[in-house]
């Protein structure tokens, strides 16, 4: 198996504004298995950032351990890696934020990974509204180790294995609601048109933003009675709103018609665009989404779009206080209060 | 009646119950001691709940500077009548009780061989104060005052550690000091003091503080310029990580903006806590964690990736009584073999063994640019009489040239040199030949020296590889890494210059306090010359095998069942373990010089 | 040319992508050389991932019945373009490359000292088959077909195996049959068959069946009487978990209710596993959970409660490549010191470690024995190998006198016996002096029998207690039963009847096929008599000390860096480490036989 | 420390159904500081199963660790307890559940234990539908370590260090009907008239019954600044329903007035009897539940009282279809196939 990719750029590739052409936000070849919605997600990734102009390794990703959290491998190659062990990426992102509030902190995980052993970790990710996009590559199952039912698998879905789930599945997306995210998604890996917008969002956003990402497997999970197949998903999405992001430099209204659009301003100045649903959808109105998300549940469907978006919301750094340099960047001058000090100290001790 | 009498050489308990505000009175009272001159050293022995069960705190006096426990109570001060009984058994014949006698003494309480002082605690406070709260905290403080005379301890000493205790409410001062003087008049009028056992002025601390090990460990990790910490309460661990915030908070505040040079996050659990850790130093911050046994458990498959994934973390195990939750409020040095080579698969990791705040202080430094430099987790092994009781210990000293070892990190222009020279980065290459690669750090270059750090098998380009040969040549490095570790941890302490016996003995951490009276004991009383080591790190340096080679016979001092410290040295060291004689202890409690001395003595008995 | 000959003697390798349905083919390959009546035995070499990788399958043919891996490989299937360059430069001078012509090989890819023989499987495919699925499914059947004629398999016995193989789906097997015939006519046609390397019907297999070490496993589990497993996915031991499953369902499945006499949950992760099972086994039921490293080292802390608080457990370790992540495809015998003293404080946990199917089955019955008769964790150490590989075994027998040994627990009855006697039941009480003291189950009397498990310290009654001298008799009670352990798990097996060299072996696990025929090899080629033994469990049995007393020289071979087996028999044993001498393999792959005579010979060359 | 109880007992002590005096539900003197609101709950525990004529034997009653989890120390004597590890209860309930489907679960915890280590635990028996009680005794700190924050903390309390807190507090009730609990309900310490047959009306429901007490820590977290605090708690509280607990054979009706009351048919077939408050409560919709919970929150109320409740659920073991008899109940006759099935076995692997 080969991980070098060709390294050979055509000259008249496209740029963007700080001079990267796409190709420079790839990773290695996936060795997923062909058609797997997390290589969707992945190439979402690539072409938000791109867009963006976000700077490559101004980003670290992380992730835990899992088919979707080998992909961090598959796309931003010029950023910073870590991949942890499994359900424990949200500490570790935690420890990367603490250290260093000046990257972007893009977290990569399966519904395995977050939803079973990682649930604690994401939960206090949450609480502590860590500035990061968290991404969950929500299929279902656990691909890796082969198909078993994971705790988003809803009841009643059909494995491969022929064997009927018989819990409740959790929904990411409400947990996240009642717990307080600051930035609260839904989107479905076939749909690039909805999904590439949601990270530039998330990206923008300061605070911690989940997307939940349905992105079938097609080993384990793409059969007819699973909730979590393609055709399924197809049949049942509900979404919530078409978003469009807008850099502050160049904003764009043309696309949006007056009246069906709530202008929704992001930390960092940018502004998300919002084409409503017949229902005069407002993504700031965190208990409408809490009632929205569970009426299309009861309806069968599935919500996606922008659930929920708090852009005031204060992250960990200003919660507790920490200096507006990076931690990682401070130096000895900064940090050690040197030997006069710990006479003075050693006194309080006599 | 037989009176004790001594003069500076006495064990005073007080037996009090927990939540009644005892532990800070009975600490005046020990550092009254201390700023007498005298060597004086406690210890506090609580109960493992909140309000209202029995707690004992241990004041040794010694003017041979011995500050281990000692066997026997000299003076007891009573003030829970719950361990009564256990109490007056505890004093040593011809010993001192004192109680409140405000009511009398059942007789099932009388000893004929010590003597009973009785003081009217309650009595005093019911007539002086009308607040429930007041008596409490002035029954102390009349304890106290009884003590000072008894023992002759100066007023005016006691009075100014009042004045200090109280500095931030001076309206207390005035209050503490007569409820003291209560004591002593109570004493003056009704007994005849001082005591034959009694203290007296000398000037044997020199320069020496007061201080535990916790607070050393945590003012070591702001010198040693920790940015980051993640923790999760436990005892005997809690107060390291809030010395750390405290001394960060008040040096590392900016005064205007009220912003801090670190952060500290309570995670939900130690799993988390590591991974913070991990997170940060993955990031280039310095971060640690603190915890105990129980956390330790929960830590190890995250130390197993810090092991393979080469990644600095700085944890600090303030051991308690094990196995399980067992004795939190305890002592012991049983987790030993679970950090040496805590989590699945071949693992090793670095141990630093403190044995007094000052080498805790020292050694959290020292921890940090080892980490750093060998790219693994440093664990600091310290345990709860280390951590949570103060000890007399040398002053804390910071030398201003001395500079953090960040360890081998390639910077944007080393990157581009590389690669100049037409060279690849690879994470996991052994440039110089010592095991230890060289990292980069996120966000360092645009286009170099990115990588994915990862727990599964990987090569030297940290490229995932099912390549089993590959996989092994890593974990040979990791072994070189090893090697290059045993020759910059630090050095173990010999007490002699040439070894004098074919007698040796080794121990490490709080045991050293009890090993070193041992050893004058067994030569003053039983003319044993044993050539002594202080352990302080592992991997063992060569110079720890030199020791154990050149005796015949090594007893071996920890506080555990399962000689574990005597496990590290037969594996590692490849040592005749028939050679290694195991001297244990796992009450609970610090060992004794005595019971040190009764065990070698026994042993070199049967021989 | 040089053309390999021999008979039944030779290794094939398959080289597919994995996800093709490969290894289903291979495997009637190997049975059918089963159902030959000669050995054979067969490594499936897999990646970490799901579909689209290089994945090799490896087959042993043995007519002495050697059934560890061989190196070097003497024919070669390539089935995968993307390995071909290392799958042909590891084909044997003299071997065999098959390969699929349908397209020119390039000249890269060419040898002057191998055979290449062209199938032209997608070419055959292409002719006949529309659907692509279909066409990768049967070109699998069609280089088996070409296989059996080269290598002389008996066509009956292959139909029979497809016959077999889709018993359930009988429409295919026709299908199957012809496409595997294709792979025959072509091998018919265009080469001269069969070749000198072939195979010859024998009668050496007798009533052996073949099995992989999980299946064994979880039905063992089964003819134990486990009614509770708590597990999370992890390779390799989730289908160890799965035959537990499958076999539970379809043998204690209530055909009119559909009710089953098992409880499965898959858990959140291995925390939460180990703690089902130890809430099961307090209440009285068989449970058990089955994991690989990283879940060993989350089940850290619960497994020291089990210990200390003395809960019966049954756990399964299936290791593979450490640490960390690791190589999770890879196999390794490298947990055995976590597993021996995982967690914190003083703790010993009891191994079991079969080495074949067969042992996998009955340790298991015994493990849930051990369990309840110590009231303990036990701890079965298998590994990949043996775990999912398929092995030529003894057949599974049971005894149906055979009664589960649920060790000491009281009985309403009992109890209220006991009270006429004027005693108080005392969980913790070591009535019978062997250091195991008797349980109740919940609900097992209105009024009696009571108490509250902790892994807080604790007197004889289950108090809790913090007097540090009662927490260390319990403590040293805890040894006591150690000691009891030792004759109660499964002996060692020898391999003479008297010694017979100052030189022995000392191996465990997988490791035994490799050592087995590395012994052979130096006795026959080298004239070496060693004298071998075989570790069956930890703590160690004192005739695993009598067989190390009585060498001067003892090699302990395992598949580990860290020789850890050898520090457990140092480090109960109190052996001088000299004495033993490491024989080691890491790299992920099964040890072999050459590797085990290579460093023995090195050895006792340089002595 | 004494840990006997004089076990002398009164002649003419009353006694339940089940020939037990209340005396026999007691445990050993609490260590608890004097005034703590984990005692009371104790005190309900005992009271409630006193009345319920539960035989103490057949109760299980396990926790984690903290002070709270010492209390099953200081009820039901009679009873097996199981003291586990820190924040894992849950899983040893769940194994001990799976083995003898036919005990009462009594699971206590803390706050500390449920919402920061044992986060992953509880989401998960919650969604297995454990059929057991979990009490949560909150305080919003850890009392055992000396007081500090947990994660039900709210956001702006201070503690006794003086420190506020800075992060949102995790709303148990709100995640357990988030997750689907079959029975969700919150009450005070301090309040024995609804906690008791609150406890009554749990231990009757069959599936995961959560009630969430609030159980002010008198020693750290008794402060006006603490949102925790006995007194802030009185002043907030918004009690939901009343509730009374009517055993099968002694239906009383009386003291319901008609038209005020919803009857729910429990699934031992027990009823419990919910006083509504003004609004016309009705607990068996969740999603109404949802929503009058983020009203109250929205209000600065705590809502007390039966909140959810599905009398319809199926428990863990009807889901996983195991035996009605208890599996630990099973003989070597019940679960080994004997050696004639084994031969036959072999037979498969030739
Ligand atoms: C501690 C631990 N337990 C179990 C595993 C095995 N394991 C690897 S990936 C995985 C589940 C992955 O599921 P998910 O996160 O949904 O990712 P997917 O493969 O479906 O994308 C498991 C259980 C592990 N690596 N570590
Ligand atoms: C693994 C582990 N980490 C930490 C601890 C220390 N510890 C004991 S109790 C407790 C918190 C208790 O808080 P809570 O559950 O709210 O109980 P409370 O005392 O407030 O009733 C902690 C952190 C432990 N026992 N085990
Ligand atoms: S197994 Fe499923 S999740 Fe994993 S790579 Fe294949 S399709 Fe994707
Ligand atoms: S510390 Fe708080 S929670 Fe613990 S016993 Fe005391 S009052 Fe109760
Ligand atoms: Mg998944
Ligand atoms: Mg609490």
């Amino acid at each position: 198996m080969t991980y070098i990719k060709p390294k050979f750029r055509h000259p008249e590739m496209p740029k963007n504004r700080v001079g990267y052409a796409k190709s420079d936000y790839e990773g290695v070849i996936s060795t997923l298995c062909a058609g797997c919605g997390h290589d969707s997600i992945s190439g979402a990734i690539v072409q938000a950032c791109y867009e963006m102009d976000i700077e490559p390794h101004r980003v670290a990703k992380l992730s835990g351990i899992g088919c979707s959290s080998k992909t961090p491998n598959y796309f931003l190659n010029n950023s910073h890696g870590f991949n942890s062990v499994h359900g424990r990426m949200p500490s570790v992102a935690t420890g990367a934020n603490m250290a260093n509030r000046d990257l972007i902190y893009l977290g990569v995980s399966g519904d395995g990974d977050t939803a079973s052993i990682g649930m604690g970790q994401f939960v206090h990710a949450i609480r502590r509204n860590l500035n990061m996009l968290y991404i969950v590559m929500n299929n279902g199952c656990y691909g890796l180790t082969k198909g078993q039912d994971s705790a988003t698998a809803d009841a009643g879905s059909v494995s491969k294995s022929g064997s009927v789930n018989p819990f409740e599945g959790i929904d990411l997306v409400g947990m996240a609601l009642e717990l307080g995210a600051s930035f609260v998604a839904r989107s479905f890996s076939g749909d690039k048109t909805q999904l590439v917008p949601l990270i530039k969002a998330a990206l923008s956003h300061s605070g911690f933003a989940l997307i939940d990402v349905l992105s079938p497997c097609v080993t384990f999970n793409n059969n007819p009675g699973s909730t979590k197949s393609y055709d399924y998903v197809r049949d049942h999405i509900e979404a919530l709103a078409q978003i469009g992001y807008v850099p502050e430099k160049e904003e764009i209204t043309v696309s949006y018609e007056e009246g069906s659009t709530v202008g929704v301003e992001l930390h960092d100045g940018s502004v998300v665009h919002l084409q409503k649903l017949a229902d005069g959808w407002d993504p700031r109105d965190r208990q409408a989404a809490m009632r929205r998300l569970q009426q299309a549940k009861a309806e069968g469907e599935i919500l996606t779009g922008l659930v929920y978006v708090n852009p005031e919301s204060k992250d960990l750094h200003e919660v507790i206080k920490s200096d507006l340099r990076p931690l990682n960047s401070l130096k000895e001058e900064d940090l050690c209060p040197g030997a006069n000090t710990l006479e003075m100290l050693n006194e309080e001790f006599r | 009646m037989q009176q004790l009498t001594a003069i500076n050489d006495l064990v005073v308990r007080f037996a009090n119950v927990n939540g009644t505000g005892s532990a800070s009175a009975n600490n005046m009272f020990a550092m009254s001691i201390f700023r007498m001159g005298i060597p004086v050293t406690a210890k506090n022995i609580f109960p493992s709940n909140i309000q209202g069960l029995p707690t004992w705190y241990e004041v040794r006096v010694s003017e041979k500077g011995y500050l281990g426990r000692r066997e026997g109570v000299d003076l007891l001060v009573c003030v829970n009548p719950q361990s009564m009984k256990q109490d007056i058994a505890s004093v040593k014949s011809g010993g001192y009780f004192i109680y409140d006698n405000t009511k009398n003494l059942h007789k099932d309480f009388i000893r004929e061989d010590i003597n009973y002082i009785g003081i009217p605690m309650i009595g005093i406070c019911m007539r002086l104060y009308q607040d429930a709260r007041q008596r409490q905290l002035f029954k102390n403080m009349i304890y106290v005052g009884a003590l000072a005379a008894l023992l002759d301890i100066e007023l005016e000493v006691v009075k100014g550690i009042i004045a200090d205790e109280f500095k931030k409410k001076p309206k207390l001062i005035e209050p503490n000091v007569q409820a003291m003087m209560e004591g002593v008049k109570y004493v003056q009028e009704n007994y005849e003091s001082p005591l034959g056992l009694r203290v007296e002025r000398r000037d044997l601390v020199g320069d020496s503080i007061v201080i535990d090990g916790n607070t050393a460990c945590g003012l070591g990790a702001v010198y040693a310029g920790a940015t980051v910490a993640g923790w999760y309460p436990i005892t005997p661990s809690t107060s390291l990580v809030e010395a750390f915030a405290k001394y960060a908070n008040r040096l590392r505040t900016d005064p205007e903006t009220g912003l801090k040079k670190v952060a500290i996050v309570q995670a939900e659990d130690e799993l988390a806590a590591l991974g913070m850790v991990l997170g940060a130093s993955w990031n280039g911050a310095r971060a640690f964690t603190a915890t105990s046994g129980p956390g330790v458990s929960l830590m190890n498959e995250f130390l197993g990736l810090a092991y393979f994934a080469e990644i600095p973390a700085v944890l600090v195990d303030v051991q308690r009584g094990g196995p399980s939750t067992g004795m939190p409020t305890r002592t012991q040095q049983s987790d030993l073999l679970l950090a040496a080579y805590a989590s699945h698969g071949d693992t090793k990791h670095v141990l630093l063994i403190p044995s007094t705040p000052t080498e805790c202080f020292n050694f959290m430094a020292d921890a940090f640019d080892l980490a750093e430099r060998l790219q693994t987790p440093v664990i600091v092994m310290t345990d709860l009489d280390l951590g949570m009781n103060d000890h007399l210990s040398a002053p804390l000293k910071w030398d201003d040239s001395r500079r953090y070892d960040r360890g081998k990190v390639y910077t944007a222009q080393d990157l581009d040199a590389l690669s100049a020279m037409g060279k690849q980065f690879g994470r996991y290459l052994d440039v110089d030949g010592d095991g230890i690669p060289y990292r980069t750090l996120p966000a360092t270059h645009p286009t170099k020296g990115s990588f994915f750090t990862r727990g599964t098998s990987h090569d030297e380009y940290a490229r995932y590889t099912e390549d089993g040969v590959k996989n092994a040549e890593v974990l040979n490095r990791l072994l070189k890494k090893w090697d290059t570790a045993k020759d910059i941890t630090p050095k173990p302490e010999f007490y002699q210059t040439a070894n004098q016996s074919n007698i040796g003995v080794v121990f490490f951490g709080t045991t050293t306090y009890a090993a070193l009276e041992a050893l004058d004991l067994l030569k003053q009383e039983e003319d044993i010359v044993i050539d002594a080591m202080r352990a302080t790190a592992f991997p063992f340096h060569e110079s720890v095998e030199q020791f154990i080679e050149a005796h015949d016979q090594v007893f071996v001092i920890e506080q555990n069942r399962d000689a574990q410290f005597r496990t590290l040295l037969i594996n590692e060291l490849e040592i005749n373990p028939k050679k290694l004689i195991k001297i244990l202890n796992y009450d609970g409690m610090p060992i004794t010089a005595e019971a040190i001395r009764r065990q070698i003595v026994g042993v070199l008995a049967t021989v």
